[in-house]
């Protein structure tokens, strides 16, 4: 596999190909976002908070405990999944505004323990973590992940979550344990968070608590809610944007997030759902039929 | 449905990303090309990256860097650049971000060619940018980075900087021996790699010394509210306070004091350097916040006083340490390529490597064997008529 | 010691009640956590510092000015941002608009002013006056007058004014209100004024009180008062007062007498806590579920 | 044999009664009709069999279990399907996927099983959706099941939530005020419908109805509800002539 990722090293540019790394990464954390906040409809503004879990987990792993690459990754993920879990209870009791509080407050309570944790270096971070993460693993796992997140939706399950965000009441009365399923999806989320942090850990050499912030969360807030709400391919074309714009709009750096903010209050005025939130291939279809028809007729 | 045939929708989306990733081998394939061109023209050009913030929570250390910066270039190219060939700088603003400072040092190694990075005034950045100039065979030069660890990356790792673990032990030995102080009293900013990098360096120091640490407490970088904690420090009967964070929470600590009126001194490290440090404190830091760094525009050699005239002239502000070191830490990197005749970095930098005794603008400089800077004397800065002004220099101990 | 740091807790308790009762009225009238709320506290607080440093204005003066401002641009965010949602979005979109207008703000503050802090000019001298070991300085008191005063008159319009019975009419059912012929629209708007100049006279209180301002000095002031009002029941104005009294002087305990390492992780914690235990806050009523 | 009973159900609402003593009893088959002046208490006697409200007292009896305190889906999942008066549909789902989510009571793929793709998982996926089609082509919505929930036309989204409802293969159907906002040839192609899916389906139903005409239509039973206390039961024609029905309700209108 290292071969071959040297093989494809070999002909793209490194610039490119960082780019393309953090891009494979950001889809990942952004389709984990998608099935808690998207899909189910239950906002999450803290997704950085389990990245952070998952990036200092593996990290820690793999460099004082010889776990192995892939071992570090899936436990990472999994300790991710296990707080995501933890959260995912209070949506017993709790809807939209304030499960985006306690969200925000606890990934705001992660990043101050990590600021206290003396195995992750507190506030200097840590350094010198091994660098596994590559183009082939990132988008090997990336195109997985997309895979079999487009067979969840498909299916009994995800058609259960989308029921979910739709109309919680009517959900359960067609027999959905909503509860249940809502944990479900946040731990999932956070499996696809944690995940997403040991791959960016394992890249990256050295993090520190300051990585995973509340601007962290928001941006990969508005990656699902640019792509479109609930949609795959909406959340890679809006972690696709999000990645790439920065990089072009260097220049105008200054202005991102003047740019960001405004972009999400036109955004939420004009397309709700996002670019491709609510774009099917069934209406595409639909509508250059029609154009056909009439062009026969004319 | 939302979902049903957004299987396709995949497809087509990977179909794009491949797309998108071929325009990246085809332009890196033209930017080749256009290499070999440019390789005509890259023999007269050395180009040396710029790593700093300019804008964001850093950049009043990334700002006077990058003129400094300029400045040497503008020197060297104005002397016939490094061996006949024309120096040129290129600059990004990092925003004192990780992910964008790997990126930035990314594009300098493989977009444009450099042969050595200068930079990151911070340690966590540098570490991330050294990592990727060692595998890639850059030289990096860090003209801030004052914690442990960065050195340690590779042979292709350097900075010039007055070391915390060598500068502080001489100025806990100042305090107490100087000044009388032996009650202590450590604020850290929790949030900050800097500052809780160099707590234990003077908890070291001070016990070591036979000092007495009578009250530990954290702040966060970026708050406002330091009543607590002043009003605790009131009461623990401390003779000085050091304070390792950064000059706008050692401006409000020392606001909080006057007002709870507790008259004490803070001293820290230079990250307390900073005019907003006395924009900000005003009559409550008068006199009463000291620094420790390698830099002062008081009292200058030579070499020092003939680049604080240049800069005055240039950019119609005072030069500060930043300034200095990146200023410095561009003129080293010339006198390597130009000893070892080469602008290759796995070259000139071991000749980089056995620097001794450089007379730079920011003090003198001699590398290790490790090549840890050894960087001498201490300037011990306080604030006076609202200016900064040298208190006094220290000779450096290294053990 | 105790009852100095009581004393720090509730000044700086004082101040997150205000910008606490600027959400709770917003969210008990339009269900909306206004995330900008923050920042209007920020732009209140620059107000404050432009009005007194180049105008010279006094400190009453200043604020009053600023209250004006902040209720202007009040009601501009919710024309821009707000109004062209409400009744056909979901509230997330609601919210993520008031997101974006947060990050707008805070932003654009921080083009025009710099990212760094300013100093606030001292506009009254300081002056401390000693109750036995107690040091109060006049700054605290006139914090705590203020504040006081702000709620007292904020609670007499609502339970006694006939805007204010608009008010509570379209708290307990915006398309009631409507029918019954109140202009929901100039309520809201109303609401967001108040809200955002209570938030203005905060700004301009700790700018002065802590000598300091800065463009992102909003967010977590922000976060942090509607974790307060959360714990005190969002979208009841004593539950605001008490849930923000109670923050500050949990925080400040929480730095004398535990440790500060975990300053922030003390409100977050508390708001979780509360939330679980209590979902409908100290002094918010529990309200079932339409079907 | 009875399906549902009622014992003494009363349900609170901080201090006011909305529903108090009600005792029903369901029999197997029938058609059982509820009416009653609005705010009487017959949504709220809805979302206490559905679960959705634990009633403060009294007993409720499903096919000889007590379903007191148990949770919306599991109700639904014993076979009690419903609708609601203000319609619930998954608004930004197809309609075909809509009526696919109805059946998640009775069909088993778990989480990881979905995510596989496992074969069992795939056999139940076409069951579900050769069903689904069933029963849209029953409503009369097959050629739309592509169309979003929330494009269909009033009328059409009632019978939607009728297909979603049906596709819990429910033993019992609660329906609440189907015929609300039809005109009168819908209302009696409606009639029919619900004839013909009970006499299909061997459903029991209970409805809820404003509409007198339909409720004496083809209700075999009536309980008439008033400020939460039952008032009269039986038969349509006993209950057109009762006293206290006359009186409360149907006096103001006849």
């Amino acid at each position: 596999m290292n071969g071959l990722d040297a093989a494809i090293t070999q002909y793209i540019d490194p610039y490119y190909l960082r780019i393309m790394i953090l891009l494979g990464i950001n889809i990942i954390l952004a389709l984990g976002l998608n099935l808690i906040t998207g899909v189910t409809g239950q906002l999450s503004m803290g997704h950085a908070g389990f990245m952070s879990i998952g990036a200092y987990t593996s990290a820690i792993l793999s460099m004082q405990f010889g776990f192995s690459y892939l071992m570090a990754l899936l436990a990472g993920a999994a300790v991710a999944a296990f707080f995501g879990f933890l959260i995912g209870i209070p949506t017993l009791r709790l809807e939209g505004d304030y499960l985006a509080m306690v969200t925000i407050g606890f990934a705001e309570i992660i990043r101050v323990f990590f600021l206290n944790f003396e195995p992750g270096g507190k506030a200097v971070g840590l350094s010198g973590i091994p660098q596994h993460t590559n183009f082939i693993t990132v988008w090997l796992i990336a195109l997985l992940i997309i895979a079999l997140n487009t067979r969840l939706l498909k299916s009994r399950m995800g058609r259960a979550f989308y029921a979910i965000r739709e109309n919680e009441i009517a959900a359960a009365s067609t027999g959905i344990d909503t509860t249940r399923l809502k944990i479900l999806a946040f731990t999932a989320g956070s499996f696809l968070g944690g995940l997403g942090g040991g791959l960016y850990s394992h890249y990256m050499y050295y993090i520190n608590p300051q990585d995973f912030g509340f601007m962290k969360s928001i941006e990969l807030l508005n990656m699902v809610i640019l792509g479109g709400m609930g949609s795959i391919p909406g959340t890679i074309l809006g972690s696709f944007i999000l990645t790439l714009a920065p990089e072009m709009l260097r220049i105008v750096a200054e202005y991102r997030l003047l740019f960001y903010g405004a972009l999400l209050v036109i955004l939420m005025i004009f397309r709700p759902n996002g670019i491709l939130g609510d774009v099917r291939i069934y209406d595409l279809k639909k509508r250059w039929g029609r154009k056909e028809v009439k062009t026969c007729q004319s | 449905m939302i979902r049903g045939r957004k299987s396709r929708w995949a497809m087509l989306l990977c179909l794009l990303l491949a797309v998108a990733l071929l325009a990246g081998c085809s332009s890196n394939k033209e930017a080749a090309e256009g290499n070999k061109d440019a390789d005509k023209s890259q023999e007269e050009a050395i180009k040396l990256g710029f790593l700093g913030a300019t804008t964001g929570d850093v950049a009043n250390y990334g700002i006077p860097g990058k003129k400094g910066m300029e400045m040497a270039i503008d020197d060297l190219n104005a002397q016939g650049g490094i061996l006949g060939k024309k120096v040129e700088g290129v600059y990004e603003d990092n925003k004192g971000e990780n992910s964008e400072i790997a990126l930035i040092a990314t594009k300098y190694i493989t977009r444009d060619k450099v042969v050595a990075m200068v930079g990151d005034p911070c340690t966590g950045l540098t570490k991330v940018a050294a990592d990727i100039a060692q595998k890639n065979k850059v030289v990096i030069f860090s003209a801030g980075a004052t914690g442990t660890g960065v050195v340690e990356i590779g042979d292709y790792v350097f900075r010039n900087t007055l070391l915390d673990q060598f500068a502080v032990p001489s100025v806990v030995d100042w305090m107490m021996n100087s000044k009388g102080w032996k009650n202590f009293a450590i604020i850290t900013s929790l949030n900050i790699g800097y500052s809780t990098a160099l707590t234990p360096v003077f908890q070291e120091a001070i016990k070591a010394k036979g000092g007495k640490i009578v009250i530990e407490d954290t702040i966060n970088n970026g708050e406002t509210d330091f009543t607590a904690q002043i009003t605790k420090l009131k009461n623990a009967g401390a003779d000085v306070l050091v304070f390792t964070g950064y000059y706008r929470e050692a401006a409000l600590l020392q606001n909080e004091a006057k007002k709870q009126g507790l008259d004490i001194t803070l001293l820290g490290g230079d990250g307390l350097y900073g005019h907003d440090l006395i924009k900000l404190g005003k009559d409550a830091v008068e006199e009463k916040v000291i620094y420790y760094c390698g830099f002062s525009s008081d009292q200058p050699s030579p070499e020092t006083d003939a680049f604080i005239k240049k800069y005055v002239e240039r950019f119609k502000e005072q030069p500060d340490m930043f300034s200095a070191q990146y200023y410095d830490a561009v003129m080293i990197l010339a006198k390597a390529m130009t000893d070892a005749k080469s602008t290759d970095p796995a070259v000139f930098k071991d000749e980089l490597a056995r620097l001794k005794d450089y007379p730079g603008v920011s003090g003198n400089t001699t590398f290790r064997a490790d090549r840890e800077p050894i960087k001498s004397p201490i300037c011990l800065i306080t604030v006076k008529d609202g200016e900064f002004f040298l208190l006094e220099k220290i000779p450096v101990k290294v053990q | 010691m105790f009852w100095e740091q009581l004393l720090n807790g509730l000044t700086l308790g004082s101040t997150y009640a205000l910008i606490a009762l600027g959400y709770t009225m917003v969210y008990g009238i339009v269900q909306l956590i206004n995330f900008a709320h923050g920042e209007i506290y920020m732009f209140g607080a620059f107000a404050g510092l432009i009005l007194v440093s180049f105008f010279g204005f006094n400190l009453i003066a200043a604020m009053l000015a600023a209250m004006l401002f902040c209720m202007l641009l009040g009601i501009l965010v919710e024309r821009i941002a707000y109004r062209p949602l409400r009744g056909k979005s979901s509230r997330l979109s609601a919210l993520i608009s008031a997101i974006g207008v947060s990050i707008f703000l805070s932003t654009l503050m921080a083009l025009m002013a710099g990212t760094n802090t300013h100093r606030y000019p001292e506009v009254i001298a300081h002056q401390s006056y000693h109750l036995g070991s107690l040091d109060l300085s006049l700054m605290q008191i006139l914090i705590l007058a203020v504040s006081a005063l702000l709620m007292i008159g904020l609670q007499f319009m609502v339970q006694k004014t006939r805007i204010g019975k608009a008010m509570r009419a379209c708290s307990q059912d915006l398309d009631a209100s409507y029918l019954m012929g109140i202009n929901v629209n100039r309520v809201i708007s109303f609401t967001f004024a108040v809200g955002s100049a209570l938030a203005a006279a905060g700004g301009v209180m700790v700018g002065v009180y802590y000598n300091a301002v800065w463009p992102y000095m909003g967010m977590m002031a922000g976060l942090k008062a509607f974790a307060a009002a959360v714990m005190g029941g969002i979208g009841s104005i004593p539950g605001a007062m008490i849930g923000g009294l109670s923050l500050g002087i949990m925080e400040i305990m929480g730095v004398a007498y535990l440790s500060s390492s975990y300053k922030d992780a003390i409100a977050f914690g508390m708001l979780i806590l509360v939330l679980l235990i209590r979902p409908q806050g100290l002094m918010g009523q529990k309200i079932s579920k339409k079907v | 044999m009875p399906v549902l009973t009622l014992e003494g159900i009363s349900q609170e609402f901080g201090g006011l009664r909305a529903l108090d003593g009600v005792n029903m009893v369901v029999e197997e088959g029938e058609i059982f009709g509820i009416i009653g002046p609005n705010g009487a208490g017959k949504t709220t006697l809805f979302n206490i069999i559905t679960g959705i409200y634990v009633p403060s007292e009294g007993d409720l009896i499903f096919k000889e279990r007590r379903i007191n305190r148990m949770a919306t889906h599991n109700i639904a999942r014993l076979g009690i399907g419903r609708t609601f008066q203000n319609i619930r549909l998954f608004n930004k789902l197809s309609v075909l996927d809509n009526v696919r989510v109805g059946s998640h009571g009775i069909s088993r793929s778990g989480f990881f099983k979905s995510l596989l793709g496992l074969p069992s998982m795939l056999r139940e996926e076409k069951e579900i959706k050769s069903r689904a089609e069933e029963l849209l082509e029953l409503v009369g919505l097959y050629d739309k099941k592509m169309e979003y929930a929330d494009n269909l036309a009033y009328g059409e989204q009632r019978r939607l939530e009728i297909a979603r409802a049906l596709a819990l293969k429910p033993s019992l159907l609660l329906l609440d005020e189907p015929a609300a906002g039809m005109n009168s040839g819908e209302k009696v192609e409606l009639m029919k419908f619900i004839e013909q899916i009970r006499q299909e389906m061997k459903l029991t139903i209970l409805l809820v109805e404003h509409d007198m005409s339909l409720v004496m239509t083809i209700c075999e039973r009536i309980a008439v509800l008033d400020y939460g206390r039952k008032i009269a039961e039986g038969p349509p024609e006993e209950i057109k002539n009762d006293e206290r029905v006359i009186q409360s309700y149907l006096g103001v209108g006849a």
